[in-house]
């Protein structure tokens, strides 16, 4: 068993209004330390394959294909073998 | 549009025809450096004509042609060429209501492509001073069969749920349909209404020399640039990759838009001297229109605009498409009352700029001009192109069409309520808050949505609709149709019809079919509005809706507005209780062209239209004298489907069944020849509504609280049951959706 | 006259739904509140209203729980001064803490518009007197986020309180124990997904709603 | 200046609709080795403060105050230093 760990963020030019409320609201909280924010999606995923490439290979078709929005988004992902099942 | 490191030269300009990648022609290049402004254009400057002199700013194709639309009437306050067009409703109110397409953006960027299509038409409402206060959807999707046609259903009516509801403006009605023509171009069209007090009409008027330009809102970032002549371009799938496009909308910050100048608007209307949203072609397009209506010039410094990204350079700063962007006029020395505001709502606003005399679009750019021309080149004198045109062959000879055998009329009309286009749309309405501002009479289900216009007896009556099959086969005859099935889903709901705004979904304007197909249909729209008094305020084109060089069907969009007089006129097609008499108005003929049953059975549109303004004005004169003398307990008009589907759709709202006789045939139960409607009486009022109908209209039969259908027909019987019928109907969308 | 008011967040969009509920309908006197307010003297009930308060962004209610305003409306529920919060309101509650669990997205990940009948479980709340025990009432839903969760004591303990005042028939978001609204402990604070607002006149099809704002005002009419 | 990475994930206790439904959405897409899913959010704050020590105790109480509902959601978060500012 693997461990897909995935971040999903924005691209970079992408607007993101969610970073900028979350930014706003440290800001008002008197967290004004804080320059900038960025915030993203984070998925965990539990493969049942056998090799680390086939977990690795699923996990890049999975985010290609369904966690994130090429048009606006980038991601990445580590994979780590689970030691007990 | 990638980002040239450094930018071309006038020369190189010249010599490498950047310009012609963003859709201006080497003529126009050559016209604009001899005829207007006498020398070379730079790099900014080349890029703000390209997308100023862009169709989808510009109208340059269409104009020649929008000319011959009606925009007369009494109730006309404003009419096209402002955010929205505006109509007297009485008491000092008004109404204020456009239509604007997103077909591409939605289709490269599902979800944020319909959401920032909802925010853009909304800011055109309240630039006019409107407060916003109901939305419409008018969508079309390849045929639910294939995948991505599914995936773009589900992301684009997110999008359109995920804006409307968060910035509080109910999502009322639209219209949904399904077509094969539509893959790889599907159709997004929203339309906003909105409601104010006359006195409060603003426009967007770079008005009175030294006063300030405002800039509030978003800041600029690089999105969405040459977003204007991107939607004024055909797409084919190497395009599919193209992604400058996308922008990402901020429902929340387009409230506080809204609520900040609404309130500058209502408070301070003496110092604000014009607004403008920024949309297509955002800074560059709402200054320069803004001077050129006012007929003066504008001098705006960028580094002075608010940006999101460093090192923006001026070509991106201009022709940005950055959502949530308001350009206001507001008096010299009256700057900081209008900032404060801004300020309490948390909202970015900055003088960028004044208003000259003398008619120049000037920029600077860290203390150099780097655009000087004449603001008329950028925006009245643009090129019309009145385009050849030319009559499809398979409008030749055509033959009519033969009249479908139906043997078990249960049987066709079960697959008939099971088309998506037929089916119930809940799934995708229950999605929308619909009723937020809590004033909505009507939600969506019926003929039109209500909406009551608060501490006044008046409602306001809306819908939209358009039958592309119709206007692929006679785009005139098909215009009327579309301004007339509108029409009588309001005068069904009770209202009286007052105007339209369209969306014109058409091919590329260099096809001389696409072009007479958008000719057509406007001159079939413009006498259909003249006949119903319903004058064109706004509207919106869309050309290039090609794949591949396939075109979808020629899709204008109808948006139309009621006036409903009287809270207690309001009309459903639901029937109400057992034992009230159903009767059909209007006559039913052989109308197979175009129809969904020729759908059904496979059939590409063929056939002749038949269609006749002056029963259509008679039939719907008198549903609203029988609505208004409060003889109709249902109203319901016939459209896919005809009869048969209308029958069932006015059982589906309470738990009835029926009970009739019909000299039609089985087939004709399918029919769809245009001007009937459904209705329903009361026994009491019987007498009185026939005496009232004449031979108008025919006995049917009555609501029966039976689960069960009974109808004879001349050739045949139709009995089902109910809830079958309904739960058909009820689940059939989402069913293709899984 | 009894004198509400409604609390409005940047991103608010049933305020003025409310304050119409209450001046048009329940005809006593509304007045909003802004967020940036810090007192709430001279006021007999508080209304959250619904919406997406701060665009909704991050999580609902959660950086609403923060604005100026929500200081007094804590005092006023220590006072025991009857709050009602409706939709984001109810979510706002619960992420200020004056409401256990959370409202977690509908079970089928999408916004439900749609009237949904409900039963009132407890009609001895300063906010249920006029109905009926047991008495089914159709009100409007309209939320992305209405899926109601907690932990199993605190289940428990609503249970045993009596706190869950309103339930689903036909539990269209996936909520525990088909709840739709429930109180405090003290029963002052009450948070519900349903809209009373819009239905507090025959126009916009059902006038259920309005009982909830008429138990408020006989409930205070009872104590002056 | 210093960077903190934060997740907020659902306590394992809780049913997250919105995991269940990309579980669903991944077998449907054929992805049928994926055993679980878990999801969650991701945040990158940029902290103009003096030291790591200063950084942790910040996101702490951000995260405690504003980007985790203690309710059912549990976080965790590194700090690093930016090299260049
Ligand atoms: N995309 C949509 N958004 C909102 N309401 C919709 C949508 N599509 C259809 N509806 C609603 O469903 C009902 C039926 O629509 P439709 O079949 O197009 O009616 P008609 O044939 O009378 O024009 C109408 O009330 C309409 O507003
Ligand atoms: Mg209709």
């Amino acid at each position: 068993m693997f461990l897909a760990q995935v971040h999903v963020t924005y691209k970079p030019s992408i607007l993101d209004p969610q970073a900028v409320a979350i930014k706003n609201a440290m800001h008002r909280l008197n967290f004004d330390k804080v320059e900038a924010v960025r915030q993203g999606k984070y998925f965990e995923l539990s493969l049942d394959v056998a090799t680390a490439t086939d977990a690795e290979t699923q996990t890049e078709a999975i985010c290609e294909q369904l966690l994130a929005n090429p048009n606006m988004e980038t991601y990445r992902y580590e994979v780590k073998e689970l030691a007990n099942q | 549009m990638q980002q040239l490191k450094t930018e071309l030269t006038p020369e190189e300009i010249r010599e490498q025809k950047p310009y012609e990648a963003w859709g201006l022609s080497e003529r126009e290049y050559d016209y604009i450096c001899s005829k207007l402004i006498g020398r070379l254009p730079n790099y900014t400057e080349t890029g703000l004509f390209a997308v100023m002199w862009s169709e989808h700013c510009s109208y340059k194709n269409s104009k020649p042609i929008l000319r011959k639309f009606w925009n007369d009437g009494s109730r006309v306050i404003q009419g096209p060429g402002e955010g929205a067009g505006v109509l007297d409703i009485g008491d000092d109110q008004a109404v204020v209501f456009k239509a604007e397409s997103h077909n591409h953006p939605s289709f490269v960027e599902p979800f944020e492509g319909a959401a920032t299509g909802v925010g853009g038409i909304i800011r055109d409402i309240f630039s006019m001073g409107a407060k916003p206060i109901a939305s419409l959807d008018s969508l079309r999707f390849g045929e639910l069969s294939n995948p991505k046609n599914r995936y773009l259903l589900g992301e684009i009516v997110a999008g359109i749920a995920a804006y409307g509801n968060c910035i509080g403006i109910p999502t009322v009605g639209g219209e949904i349909g399904f077509d094969a023509v539509y893959d790889g171009n599907p159709l997004v069209n929203v339309m906003c209404v909105g409601l104010m007090n006359q006195a409060d009409l603003k426009m967007g008027r770079a008005k009175g020399t030294g006063n300030s330009i405002i800039y509030v809102g978003a800041k600029t970032g690089r999105d969405g640039i040459h977003g204007a002549t991107f939607a004024s371009n055909e797409f084919s799938d190497d395009k599919e990759a193209d992604r400058s496009a996308v922008q990402v909308g901020d429902p929340f910050m387009e409230k506080l838009l809204t609520d900040a100048c609404l309130e500058i608007i209502h408070d301070h209307s003496d110092i604000l001297m014009g607004i403008q949203d920024m949309g297509a072609a955002g800074l560059v397009s709402s200054s320069a229109e803004m001077a050129a209506k006012a007929k003066s010039g504008v001098t705006m410094d960028l580094d002075l605009v608010p940006q999101r990204e460093p090192g923006m350079s001026a070509y991106e700063i201009m022709l940005s498409e950055s959502q949530e962007r308001m350009l206001l006029c507001v008096k010299k020395g009256e700057e900081q009352t209008v900032l404060d505001i801004f300020k309490r709502y948390d909202l970015d606003a900055v003088v960028v700029g004044h208003v000259t005399e003398d008619r120049q679009y000037r920029l600077y750019q860290q203390g150099k001009l780097v655009t000087d021309i004449p603001v008329t080149s950028l925006v009245d004198d643009v090129v019309e192109h009145e385009q050849p045109k030319r009559k499809p062959a398979r409008l030749e000879n055509v033959q009519p069409v033969k009249t479908p055998t139906v043997k078990d009329p249960a049987e066709t009309l079960a697959k008939l309520l099971a088309q998506p286009t037929i089916a119930s749309k809940r799934s995708v309405f229950r999605q929308y808050d619909s009723q937020v501002q809590a004033n909505t009479a009507v939600t969506p289900g019926s003929d039109a949505a209500v909406v009551r216009v608060r501490h006044t007896r008046k409602a306001l009556a809306m819908t939209t609709d358009c039958n592309a099959r119709y206007i692929y086969l006679d785009p005139y005859v098909g215009g009327q149709i579309a301004v007339s099935e509108a029409a009588r889903n309001i005068v069904a709901s009770g209202g009286v019809p007052i105007g339209i705004t369209d969306c014109l979904n058409f091919g590329s304007p260099d096809d001389p079919e696409s072009y007479w197909e958008l000719d057509q249909s406007v001159q079939g729209i413009a006498k259909a509005c003249q006949r119903l008094d319903t004058p064109v305020i706004s509207g919106n084109v869309s050309m290039y809706n090609e794949t591949d060089g396939r075109a979808i069907y020629p899709t204008p969009m109808i948006g139309m507005v009621g006036l409903i007089k009287d809270l207690d006129h309001i009309t459903t097609q639901d029937f109400k209780q057992a034992g009230d008499v159903v009767y059909l108005i209007g006559e039913t003929g052989n109308d197979f062209a175009g129809s969904e049953l020729q759908k059904l059975g496979g059939e590409l549109p063929t056939g002749q239209l038949h269609f006749d303004l002056d029963s259509e004005t008679a039939h719907q004169r008198l549903v609203l004298d029988a609505i208004q003398s409060g003889m109709l307990q249902s109203a319901h008009d016939l459209s896919e489907g005809g009869l048969g589907v209308a029958l069932a759709e006015s059982i589906f709202g309470g738990q009835f069944g029926f009970n009739g006789q019909t000299t039609l045939t089985n087939a004709q139960l399918f029919s769809e020849t245009q001007s009937r409607f459904l209705v329903s009486v009361k026994p009491a009022d019987q007498a009185r509504f026939e005496a009232l109908a004449a031979d108008q209209a025919v006995f049917l039969g009555r609501v029966t609280d039976e689960d069960a259908v009974h109808l004879t027909t001349a050739d045949g019987r139709l009995e089902a049951v109910s809830s079958a019928l309904k739960e058909t109907f009820g689940g059939a969308l989402e069913c293709l959706m899984k | 006259m009894m004198k509400f008011a409604v609390v409005s967040f940047p991103g608010s969009n049933c305020d003025e739904d409310l304050y119409y509920a209450i001046t048009d309908d329940l005809k006593a006197d509304a007045e909003i509140v802004p967020h940036t307010s810090d007192n709430l003297e001279g006021f007999d009930a508080v209304l959250i209203p619904g919406g997406f308060s701060y665009g909704d962004y991050l999580r609902s209610g959660a950086i609403a729980k923060f604005a100026p305003v929500m200081a007094a409306v804590k005092e006023f529920a220590k006072a025991g001064k009857p709050i009602l919060g409706i939709c984001n309101g109810f979510q706002i509650l619960t992420e200020a803490g004056l409401l256990p669990g959370t409202l977690q997205h509908n079970r089928e990940m999408q916004f439900i518009c749609e009237p949904e009948p409900l039963m009132v479980n407890n009609n001895q709340t300063l906010f249920t007197s006029a109905f009926k025990a047991g008495e089914t009432i159709t009100l409007p839903i309209a939320h992305g986020e209405g899926n109601y969760y907690c932990d199993d004591d605190t289940l428990a303990q609503l249970k045993a309180n009596h706190q869950i005042i309103f339930s689903y028939q036909d539990n269209p978001n996936g909520s525990l124990s088909d709840i739709a609204g429930i109180t405090n402990q003290a029963g002052n604070v009450l948070g519900m997904m349903p809209h009373p607002e819009r239905a507090v006149e025959s126009i916009q099809g059902g006038t259920d709603g309005l009982k909830v704002f008429q138990s408020i005002l006989q409930t205070y009419l009872r104590t002056v």
